[in-house]
């Protein structure tokens, strides 16, 4: 008798209903700006996304306080990675000791962002800077050198100032 | 200052004579370092090993006493003191935490178990890092598989894992094939190993375990072992009609080319001579990571 | 008298349901399915062959890109093989937090299965619930190691770092919240009668069958057989922990589900006295800088979400590569009982079949 | 009254169509972009919130005027709309595709036979029953005459709708013939079964009201049950709510019922072929077919045009106070809302229930729906000749 009541009546499916509609009704009566919003949608652009402190986003060389290149071209990172996307050319710079690189080629197309680099350089020369807008127009675009061919390895790259998040 | 005495930027690095098309074939990926060794554990390999290293410490040993006495020798001849006696260089003591495991004679009951109920079939027993290893002789892997199956004692109930590894080096065997069995009710394992040549078709193990049909096809797909009387001897993750066994070690990383697509799907070749000029300049090359 | 020929169809490999490019050729008379045979291979990228041209140290970028729902538990699969080959013992703090974190990409790789499971079977509500917790853990992971999914969160003895500042209040707020997640997913399917409907009966694989073709995890746990290599041979700080492994017998869809929903509860209860009981001390093991093997091989399997994930690695002596690299996927050993599943059911079956068999090409493909 | 004259008349009812045209065709599309927003609210996200390409341009303003809504609690709901209309610009700027060796004709038929099988039925439905305004006198053609509330008052009203409703099937079995592929094919064989095996609980389900307002027409049923019966009325009025419903979503094919079109199935739906206004048109039936099932359920189970439900008003109205006598007399605007609410119910439960296996599904119309009907059709019985 029981089990005829159970099939007849359908309580589970109405045990279903009223969880979906009460998420409904939480969502539909609340503006979805609150402090903090019922649905789980970031709303991306407007609301810029943040991202823990070690994440790991796209390599960066580093300059010490007089704006020299840390990099000493040991090329520990060019042999570490994994997908060999660092080409590094060791060069002289005659106010300085450490040898000096002349092209740090670094190809973002093919980086797999495993921070294998960063923690293999001696001289904290590189670190993954924490930008995630890494879409280029082009493919050229992807492999970043240290001057000139339009993205180097100091600024973000250009796409990210399409963001809405600024104004 | 004008600007013709500042260092003129030449117009564009000096551009290489032709298109610079990339030499797949000459790539550093596509040649084959071949291995020399054959890093096949054994415990007589092992124990010889040892011998040999001790026998050569002595020997070094011994020259070293045999030069200083020659050389004290010849300073009493000369008149002059006696160089310092040699001393003998104690082993550097390493405070990290490796130890490596070597392989030690076989103190486990499952392992004697088989030697006596196969006999003369199995070839070595011994126990590394833990794991418990008997290499068997080729021709008689069924007969142990069931023995473990239907054993009481053993009761081996799950082939976990069934792989091959090849070592090109090696004299009389090119493959050995692995059997990683794995006793629920007992909470042990055990592996099992052959060794094959290049021709020898080994026993299918999917009369007792019938897991082992998928790997078998995989190992064949990978190194090119068939094995008999398997249900179907097909490849499985490559196309079937794929030339050529991936994971042999004469197989370059890159493949041989015969299936290499398009730089990319422009039909003109025009994008990809660009991209791989300017390739050149920026001196991409696919450099094999050598581990000093 | 009318012989009707059966209809030869195949169901991928780019199919909504097949979790990833898998092909299955199916023949059917009318709508029952008399032969079916999966071919897979699509996804190969020979991370086999790559890794044995790759220092040890690079291997660990490969694995989290087979089993991508659960990187970590590949990760830890990798480490401690590596470990045993070289015969590293990893201090006890590392060996916490790494059993922290496999049981949390175990949450995250469930949820997944949950979802993907619950939307072949049609229903949707169920699919973005379980992946907004599955969005917490993955904020974990990346406060933890960087990144969401390709995670690459150990090394050879230890960890990198240690647990980043705000690390405890996340999971506080996590644990805090989980139990009453997993009842809005039971409310939502577990009494469901068309949901009972799809799922009792459906894919039954008996114990025999499954310890003959090795399957292992969830499916063969909910045939009876309480093999879970967590209790059986354990590793990390599984032997301080303590938690029953759930285990079910009648080996159909609905078993499977009812197990993995409890395996979710005994997660969490992991996590839990992981972070009652982390100790102090060290998170990485003395190690030389450059890493030489030793003529050695070592099997060596822990449990994914999936099954149990074996590395099989072989050393050479005094080169940094290892000479053979290969991996028993979960997946793949588990993916030949769809034939003895799916047959003589419907059509329909078989997508609930691939469901329950929480499949990934990533793993299977390699 | 001024008796109208045969071409005043044609014209009144040309108005009338048009009402009813105009009603379906902004219910529909809200009910397409309802099924997106409402999906979203029910599994605790937002819904389309923005158009696309939302930074420069005519779009970005748009988007920044929607992001500006999001702040309102209720009014955020209507923040995707800009989105509908380049949905439903897409259906109809997009490219026909005919499949080769087709059946020209029956594949330019068939959309237009679901589509027209669907708008149909809305003559028979009768929206207020009387009168539902007057024309004012100065307008030219047809001032001060009365306009009444359904489209054609037929006295056979059920048997027209459910004859018209079932001619829906052969669009679909003919768009899966015509279409020239095997999947097709056998979605639509699929659908067509379904919706067969379908109609026949559809109709005993139907029955129930005729049987206790022993009438056909379509205004004299949703007044009898809305005033009409006794207390003992509510038992086979909410069944029969119950059961209809069912049938209801298994005769569009809608969740848990969607054998035909269920994507992750290995078989397409019958409308693969179709692109453009084509598949707009099987698109738009199915809501429209939809529309027609929540009408019929609202006119005949939820009290129609009467505000409380199952029959209640009837017991309620002679206790009504004074002030609160608008509540008892029928308005069109109770019917739309109702209408609306059980839209609402159908989006709601495609969210949160799986979806039956396709023997399943006939099984419940043949094992359980039928013989439940039946049980309901004999308690109406019951109650329609003791207590009337």
């Amino acid at each position: 008798m029981n089990k005829l009541l159970r099939t007849l009546i359908p309580f589970d499916i109405a045990k279903g209903l009223s969880i979906t509609g009460k998420h409904f009704a939480k969502v539909f009566f609340t503006a979805n700006r609150r402090k903090v919003p019922f649905h789980i949608t970031s709303e991306y652009p407007e609301i810029p996304a943040k991202v823990q402190p070690r994440y790991r986003g796209r390599l960066t060389l580093l300059k010490d306080e007089q704006g020299e290149i840390k990099c000493v071209c040991c090329l520990a990172c060019e042999k570490i990675c994994p997908t060999q996307v660092i080409t590094i050319e060791k060069g002289k710079k005659e106010g300085r000791k450490m040898p000096f690189p002349v092209r740090y080629d670094f190809e973002m197309e093919r980086c797999i962002f495993c921070e294998f680099c960063v923690e293999s350089c001696g001289f904290d020369s590189i670190i993954l800077n924490h930008q995630f807008e890494l879409a280029a127009y082009n493919r050229e675009d992807f492999s970043i050198g240290m001057e000139g061919l339009g993205q180097n390895m100091y600024e973000p790259t250009p796409v990210g100032k399409f963001s809405v998040a600024d104004d | 200052m004008s600007d013709e005495t500042l260092p003129q930027p030449s117009e564009s690095p000096e551009a290489p004579a032709g298109p610079y098309i990339y030499d797949y074939a000459a790539s550093p990926q596509r040649q084959v370092v071949m291995p020399k060794t054959v890093p096949l554990p054994s415990l007589r390999t092992y124990e010889a090993e040892v011998k040999a290293a001790v026998a050569a410490d002595e020997a070094k040993w011994q020259k070293m006493l045999a030069d200083f006495e020659t050389a004290k020798a010849k300073a009493e001849a000369e008149g002059k003191e006696a160089p310092k006696p040699p001393v003998r260089p104690v082993p550097r003591k390493d405070d990290n935490d490796l130890k490596t495991p070597w392989p030690q004679e076989a103190k486990d009951d499952d392992l004697h178990r088989l030697q006596e109920r196969l006999g003369g079939k199995v070839e070595e027993i011994f126990e590394q890092a833990g794991e418990l290893t008997c290499q068997v002789s080729k021709e008689a892997i069924l007969e142990a598989l069931q023995l473990c199956r239907q054993d009481i004692a053993l009761n081996y109930e799950m082939l976990a894992d069934q792989t091959a590894t090849h070592y090109p080096a090696a004299t009389g065997f090119a493959f050995s094939v692995v059997y990683h069995l794995t006793s629920i009710s007992r909470r042990k394992r055990l592996r099992l190993r052959i060794l094959v040549p290049e021709e020898f078709s080994p026993e299918s193990a999917c009369a007792v375990y019938p897991s082992a049909n998928w790997m078998e096809r995989e190992i064949y797909d990978m190194l090119g072992i068939r094995f008999a009387n398997h249900p179907d001897m097909t490849r499985i993750l490559c196309p079937e009609d794929w030339e050529g066994h991936p994971l042999r070690k004469d197989y370059p990383v890159v493949g041989w080319g015969q299936r290499d697509i398009a730089f990319r799907e422009d039909r003109g070749g025009m994008l990809e001579r660009i991209a791989l000029q300017k390739a050149g300049q920026l001196g991409i090359n696919l450099k094999q990571p050598k581990a000093e | 008298m009318f012989k009707n020929e059966e209809m030869e169809i195949n169901l991928g490999p780019q199919h909504p349901s097949t979790h990833g490019v898998l092909r299955v050729k199916l023949r059917l008379d009318g709508e029952t399915i008399t032969h079916c045979r999966p071919m897979i291979g699509y996804l190969h990228r020979g991370v086999e062959k790559i890794c044995e041209n790759q220092t040890f140290f690079q291997g660990q970028v490969w694995t989290d890109r087979m089993d991508y729902c659960s990187a970590v538990a590949n990760n830890l699969g990798w480490a401690e093989a590596n470990e045993k080959l070289f015969g590293i013992t990893v201090p006890r703090r590392a060996q916490y937090i790494r059993t922290m974190l496999n049981e949390f990409n175990r949450l995250a790789s469930h949820l997944i299965w949950l979802a993907t499971h619950a939307l072949d079977i049609g229903a949707m509500t169920v699919f973005l619930y379980a992946f907004r917790e599955r969005e917490d853990i993955l904020d974990m992971n990346e406060a933890f190691c960087g990144s969401r999914l390709t995670t690459t969160a150990f090394r050879i003895g230890g960890l990198r770092e240690d647990l980043p500042p705000g690390f405890e209040k996340l999971v506080k707020k996590f644990l805090a919240k989980f139990p009453s997640c997993i009842e809005e997913y039971e409310n939502l399917l577990n009494e469901n009668r068309i949901w009972k409907k799809r799922t009792i009966g459906v894919a039954k694989l008996s114990a025999e069958d499954a310890i003959a073709l090795g399957i292992t995890g969830p499916v063969l746990r909910a045939a009876g057989v309480p093999y879970d290599i967590r209790k059986a041979f354990p590793y990390a700080a599984y032997a301080e922990m303590n938690f029953d492994v759930p285990t079910r017998t009648e080996a159909d869809t609905y078993a499977r589900y009812l197990v993995r929903m409890d395996e979710m509860r005994q997660s969490a209860r992991i996590i839990q006295q992981c972070m009652d009981g982390m100790p102090e001390g060290p998170v990485m093991a003395k190690l030389p800088k450059i890493l030489k093997a030793e003529v050695n091989e070592v099997y060596h399997a822990t449990e994914a979400p999936k099954g149990e994930i074996g590395y099989y690695l072989v050393g050479e002596k005094g080169s940094g590569n290892p000479y053979r690299f290969h991996v028993r996927a979960p997946g793949f050993i588990n993916l030949q009982a769809l034939p003895k599943m799916a047959e003589g059911g419907l059509i329909a079956d078989i997508v609930a079949a691939i469901g329950t068999l929480d499949i990934v090409l990533g793993e299977i493909d390699r | 009254m001024p008796i109208p004259t045969l071409t005043q008349s044609i014209v009144i009812t040309l108005i009338q169509c048009l009402l009813v045209v105009i009603f379906v065709f902004v219910v529909v599309p809200l009910t397409v972009f309802a099924e997106r927003k409402v999906l979203g609210y029910l599994q605790q996200r937002l819904g389309s919130t923005r158009v696309a390409s939302g930074h420069i341009g005519i779009t970005g303003w748009m988007n920044r005027g929607m992001w500006k809504w999001g702040r309102i609690p209720v009014l955020s709901y209507w923040r995707g709309i800009p989105g509908l209309v380049a949905d439903v610009l897409k259906l109809i700027l997009k490219e026909d595709i005919l499949p080769a060796k087709a059946d020209k004709f029956v594949f330019f038929i068939a959309p237009a036979l679901s589509m027209v099988a669907a708008v149909v039925v809305f003559a028979a439905v009768s929206f207020v029953p009387g009168v539902f305004f007057t024309f004012p006198t100065w307008f030219p053609f047809v001032g001060g005459l009365p306009v009444s509330g359904g489209i054609a008052d037929i006295n056979v009203g059920l048997l027209w709708i459910l004859g018209v409703a079932s001619v829906g099937v052969y669009g679909i079995v003919l768009a899966g013939w015509a279409s020239n592929s095997k999947y097709p094919l056998l979605g639509g064989l699929r659908s067509a079964a379904q919706m067969v095996s379908y109609e026949v609980p559809l109709a005993l389900s139907l029955l129930a009201p005729v049987v206790l307002s022993s009438s056909l027409n379509f205004a004299e049923m949703s007044k009898v049950m809305a005033t009409g019966l006794p207390f003992w009325g509510l038992a086979p009025q909410i069944i029969g709510f119950l059961l209809y419903l069912t049938c209801g979503f298994a005769e569009t094919n809608r969740l848990p019922f969607d054998m035909p079109e269920a994507e992750n199935e290995l078989v397409a739906g019958f409308h693969t072929e179709y692109s453009g206004m084509k598949f707009g048109f099987f698109y738009l039936a199915e809501y429209i077919n939809m529309t027609v099932v929540a009408a019929l359920a609202a006119g005949f189970f939820l009290g129609g045009p009467w505000l409380l439900p199952f029959g209640l008003q009837g017991l309620v109205n002679p206790y009504l106070p004074a002030f609160l006598s608008w509540f008892g007399e029928p308005h069109a605007i109770f019917f739309v809302v109702k209408i609306i609410f059980l839209l609402f119910t159908y989006i709601w439960v495609r969210g949160t229930i799986p979806r039956y296996r396709y023997d399943q599904v006939m099984s419940v119309a043949w094992k359980y729906l039928i013989p439940l009907t039946l049980f309901n059709l004999l308690l109406a019985a019951l109650v329609r000749c003791f207590a009337v």
